[in-house]
């Protein structure tokens, strides 16, 4: 057990993860010398060489595309999108050829790769520099997707990223890296992907998070106990595939659910949740399925009024959770 | 404005024995060349008698993928193709009988088991990457199979095909940057017909030559006349060597006619003239290559018998094999999204 | 009043638009002299001349990025991406770009334009030329969508998405070109962006869908009044804004709701829907809201077998109404 | 590999004379040079108090910027900027007040009332257009609209910056093209300054110069030292002259230092020398332009001091209404999604 940030996990994650396969490759914009504008590759360059640590040229869609063929042909990359606002141009090539090559290709062809996305705000990033993707994702099937929310998370579901036979996007949030810290198991532990994570036991209501917003939830219900409501906090942690089961017996124990993510409403992946409460737990449900869920405007506005308006928080989560438990 | 290197060999100059090549295979090239042909000619019939849903052929392009392929290692290296690249994928190793398990979509389909549509090729054991329908996506997926060989010094090297519109898109050009930064084993080959599906080139670009790209990424640029086989073969020869030299990648421009509309679902003679389209038939690569042939003496009255009688005993195998093979079954729809097996619980 | 095909009635409003006003462009592969790869453009190039009528590069980013420089300087841009399959290379430039600018510049700049999307599967088509992109662009705050399912509406809707201010996607779907024909209201007709319309009256649960689903949904509503089962039909039209009014309202009526579209499950639109009205009509629900959607597989299959098993029809419809209103 | 034409003018032939240029007009350009660089100090001087967030320097790139911006109808005429624009969008019209409350995100910022980091500039007033932070979708922007320009034949131009490191994105490949295409008034400007963030040139590109490009594409193209605002100024005179005639666009190539880390979050000495930091120093265009100035006689200490007090001034004035400007009020936070009214009782 060791004391870590959310950052020097995912680090370590690739440092033992290279350490360990010859065959993994990273590659992104500023990867290399610079160690990523976050710092999560600092120190790979000097260890693994500029072969396996590269620079890329600055297009995205070209990340992926030449990591697919790295894939092919038997190496595992580990592309890193300098910020998921970067992604975009790379949308065609994830959806089109690293989701879709083991089934086009009748399982003659797979695509192991695990992409890494910085995303989230909360950092004065503004429209472009704190979106959250995994609505977009999530509706790729042949995709797999993690989103950590702890260090011992991160590093985990790194790891089980980069072993895995297929692609898995690793989202990080950008605001946990250095606010963050917590025990990380030692030695090679893998988080496998899929099951979510029960981090607090309740019966008064079910409160569904990732990122950083299961952190903000945490809180909410740190609030809420003092008020004699009893919240379990639930850590979806893997997006997709999503863990139904897990979902559906908290839900059956509080018999309430708010779906809380950073990600602007409309068509987020909220819905998903909500839609699977609704149609699969509807027997246990004594309130409406509720989201709460970031406005829908183009973005994070940058003034520091403005991104707190943006922003959710333990206050908000703990408002809207009352009003769930009170219907 | 500069002047890019466009390297055209002058016909004459070019023959078997200039190129070191035998008898046996010139003649193995002319096999390639007329099976694509005869195989493209099947795709149609069936599509006429309603067996296929759709066609897209490679007519007028068999000189240039013949040629090209033919010039690899085609065993260690790489093909990553495109839609029009019947000649291409036979060349590579693929039996006719494949061609045509694909063409109507049947479960031994060995590209995507019927899940894709004609003209999808891909085949792991003959180095053939599985082909989509997003255009130009593939030159990104060369350069990065090549800088796995350079990174894991397998020394292969690989051969991808595009259009010339299909180069108008973002990816041609970060492939190319790319590569060329690297010095790949990647030989990009813009197969120049003239057109997007109804586009004509000077709608497409600026410039007369794709090969005029190259230069200003950093590799050489050289265009040739596809409708000649061995200018094909010689080109892309002088591109394998430069990449197994570990020089880097080349950008090949062979231009061809495009004997067909874009596809059965096209009408070409709405937007090209009489005039265009018989300029293009007089460019057909199997009628000039079987001249050269028997120009040089090769190609004798009795082997052209011997190779096409042979070619109409696979074709007829082929569509046969095709015929009483089964329709993929729906059980099976739901398989490879991931490897298998799935985690059971989870969704989807 | 004059019967027309689906296809027709989208010709028709092109060319009515464009002679009403001179600054409409319509650019797009092989729009010109070809008339579109499905005929849609047909006869205006040689109406309105190749500076209006604009055979692009093979470039989807290209064109969707042109198009918002043409906007910005008193142009009316109607790009037409040749498939939906092959609108994600420009996915950047739609979403970072067209539906944010006039956020971002907080009113100083607009983007209005249409962007005219060929959608859908039924057409063996397979993985590539079948799919269905509502839910990635529903998402994103700053667009409107619209998919019209009768000729009346594919005229009139795409009158409003030209004369919007701001950009509109408009999903035309494939199969409905000439299977479909309708009576067309003469004149200059607009259909307004955002109602939903009841299609058939019920009593006894509702169907939400749009496109080519609603015709689906229809005949699924004819074959379950034989036995007795009354199915109201909503088609939506509009997917964004989405007409919650009209939803909620049809579901207070029935009390029971199934959500009907081509596109997978996961992630996908109809969530959106189910989670709203989950969350704002709990009251009126005496079963769960429920989804019926393709599979979650990467793309409609080619062969028949598989594509009869992707498609949902009038039969599964009928059958998944059965479920709900047995519930 | 071809050679690609560029055309770098030696310093001594370059004077405001063979230019045509008055004593006027160079003080002028040298007025925007250093109200340039005196914004940007402040801007750097406000992130340091903590009243700024962040900071994206165009320190080393200014001489370019106002040589090429002052070569266009300032009032007619489109820039379509990036965020180390600071000179352009003062040349071409913004007052340094404005930069300012762009700089702290106030209600009055006029390019996204605070809804933008500081570095997006645009103005429909001086026909800046909106910049967002993906590289080079600006590129295909600017296209455009030179596009409308042709049809409406306004006679606009448009000038477009971007960093050579924004080249390799596939965008700036397709504006290139379909400007070529239609010989659209587009001057494509790439500020050059040799690093993208942290990775050198080398690594994005196996050319020496993005200039190189411009052939494949087919439209001339130059590189000059940016540090040179006269050089600057001549390149893209001839460039607009160019465009004005409807012979199409050019891809200029600006040689700029990069005086400072990439921005305020960025240590440059983790991947740069000493050495080359120190001779991008010796390039800085405000040192290079007052030397060329005083030799040619032009700049004497007084006016170079009368200068230097108005844009005090100025600089002085513009913090004082940014810092008293109020922010943004959230409950504006929801407007201007879509035209305003929207329509009620939809979602969302
Ligand atoms: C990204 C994308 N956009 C559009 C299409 C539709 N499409 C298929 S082939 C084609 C024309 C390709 O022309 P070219 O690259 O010259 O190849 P050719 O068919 O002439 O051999 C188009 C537009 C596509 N497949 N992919
Ligand atoms: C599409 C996209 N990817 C990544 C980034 C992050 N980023 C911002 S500036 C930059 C480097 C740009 O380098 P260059 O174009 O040379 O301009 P310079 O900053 O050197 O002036 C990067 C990678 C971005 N803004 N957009
Ligand atoms: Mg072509
Ligand atoms: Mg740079």
């Amino acid at each position: 057990m060791a004391d870590k940030r959310y950052l020097d996990a995912i680090h370590d994650a690739l440092h033992e993860e290279m350490a360990r396969d010859g065959r993994i490759v990273v590659l992104g914009e500023d990867v290399g010398r610079k160690g990523g504008v976050f710092g999560v590759t600092e120190g790979l360059y000097e260890a693994y060489g500029e072969a396996r640590v590269l620079d890329t040229p600055l297009a995205e869609s070209c990340i992926i595309g030449v990591a697919l063929g790295m894939a092919v042909n038997g190496l595992i990359p580990v592309p890193e999108i300098q910020f998921a606002d970067f992604i975009h141009p790379a949308f065609d090539q994830i959806l089109s050829e690293v989701a879709r090559l083991r089934y086009r290709s009748n399982n003659d062809y797979a695509c192991p790769m695990a992409i890494r996305v910085p995303y989230g705000g909360g950092v004065h990033g503004a429209l472009y520099h704190s979106q959250s993707i995994e609505a977009f994702y999530a509706h790729v099937p042949g995709l797999k997707i993690v989103a950590p929310a702890t260090p011992d998370d991160a590093k985990g579901l790194l790891k089980a990223a980069i072993r895995d036979p297929d692609p898995v996007m690793y989202l990080e949030h950008k605001k946990l890296y250095r606010s963050v810290r917590g025990d990380v198991r030692d030695g090679d532990h893998v988080v496998p992907i899929g099951p979510a994570a029960v981090r607090r036991p309740g019966r008064d209501l079910s409160i569904f998070a990732y990122g950083l917003m299961l952190h903000e939830a945490l809180a909410a219900a740190e609030t809420l106990a003092k008020e004699g409501v009893e919240a379990e906090v639930v850590d979806v942690r893997t997006i997709k595939p999503l863990d139904v089961t897990t979902i559906l017996a908290s839900v059956e124990r509080t018999n309430r659910a708010l779906i809380v993510h950073e990600d602007n409403r409309f068509g987020g992946f909220g819905a998903e949740i909500a839609a699977t409460i609704a149609e699969e737990g509807f027997g246990f449900l004594d309130a409406p399925p509720t989201r709460l869920c970031g406005p829908d405007v183009p973005g994070v506005p940058f003034s520091t009024p403005l991104e707190n308006w943006f922003m959710l928080d333990a206050e908000k989560i703990a408002a809207a959770a009352r009003n769930v438990v009170a219907y | 404005m500069s002047v890019p290197d466009i390297k055209t060999e002058s016909r004459e100059d070019v023959t078997p024995k200039s190129l070191g090549l035998s008898d046996a295979d010139v003649l193995d090239m002319y096999y390639y060349l007329r099976l694509a042909r005869a195989v493209d000619d099947r795709m149609w019939a069936l599509q006429r008698s309603g067996q296929a849903a759709f066609v897209i052929s490679g007519q007028g392009h068999e000189g240039a993928q013949v040629g090209t392929v033919y010039a690899l290692n085609r065993e260690k290296d790489w093909l990553v193709p495109f839609y029009r690249s019947v000649a291409a994928v036979l060349t590579k190793g693929m039996p006719a009988a494949e061609i045509f398990l694909i063409q109507l979509g049947k479960a031994p389909d060995p590209s995507s088991g019927g899940r894709q549509m004609p003209g999808h090729y891909g085949h792991r054991h003959y180095k053939i990457l599985s082909t989509s329908s997003p255009v130009a996506t593939q030159v990104l997926h060369a350069a990065g199979i090549a800088y796995a060989a350079k990174v894991r010094q397998t020394g292969e090297i690989a051969l991808t095909e595009l259009g010339e519109g299909s180069t108008s898109e973002g990816d041609f050009a970060e492939a190319l940057n790319f590569a060329a930064i690297h010095r790949l084993g990647v030989i990009f080959v813009v197969e120049n017909n003239g057109y997007a599906i109804s586009v004509p080139l000077r709608k497409q670009m600026a410039v007369p030559n794709v090969a005029m790209r190259a230069a200003g990424f950093g590799m050489p640029g050289v265009t040739v006349d596809g409708s000649h086989v061995l200018h094909a073969y010689a080109a892309a020869r002088d591109a394998a060597a430069r990449a197994r030299r570990g020089e880097g990648p080349t950008l090949l421009e062979v231009m061809v006619p495009r004997l067909t509309a874009h596809s059965s679902d096209d009408r070409q003679e709405k937007y090209r003239t009489p005039d265009d389209i018989a300029h293009d038939r007089a460019r057909d690569p199997v009628h000039m290559f079987t001249e050269e042939l028997r120009g040089w003496g090769i190609l004798t009255e009795a082997r052209e018998k011997e190779i096409l009688s042979r070619i109409q005993h696979e074709i007829d195998i082929g569509t046969e094999i095709a015929e009483e093979a089964a329709l993929p079954d729906p059980a099976t729809a739901t398989r490879y999204v991931y490897a298998e097996p799935p985690e059971p619980g989870f969704r989807p």
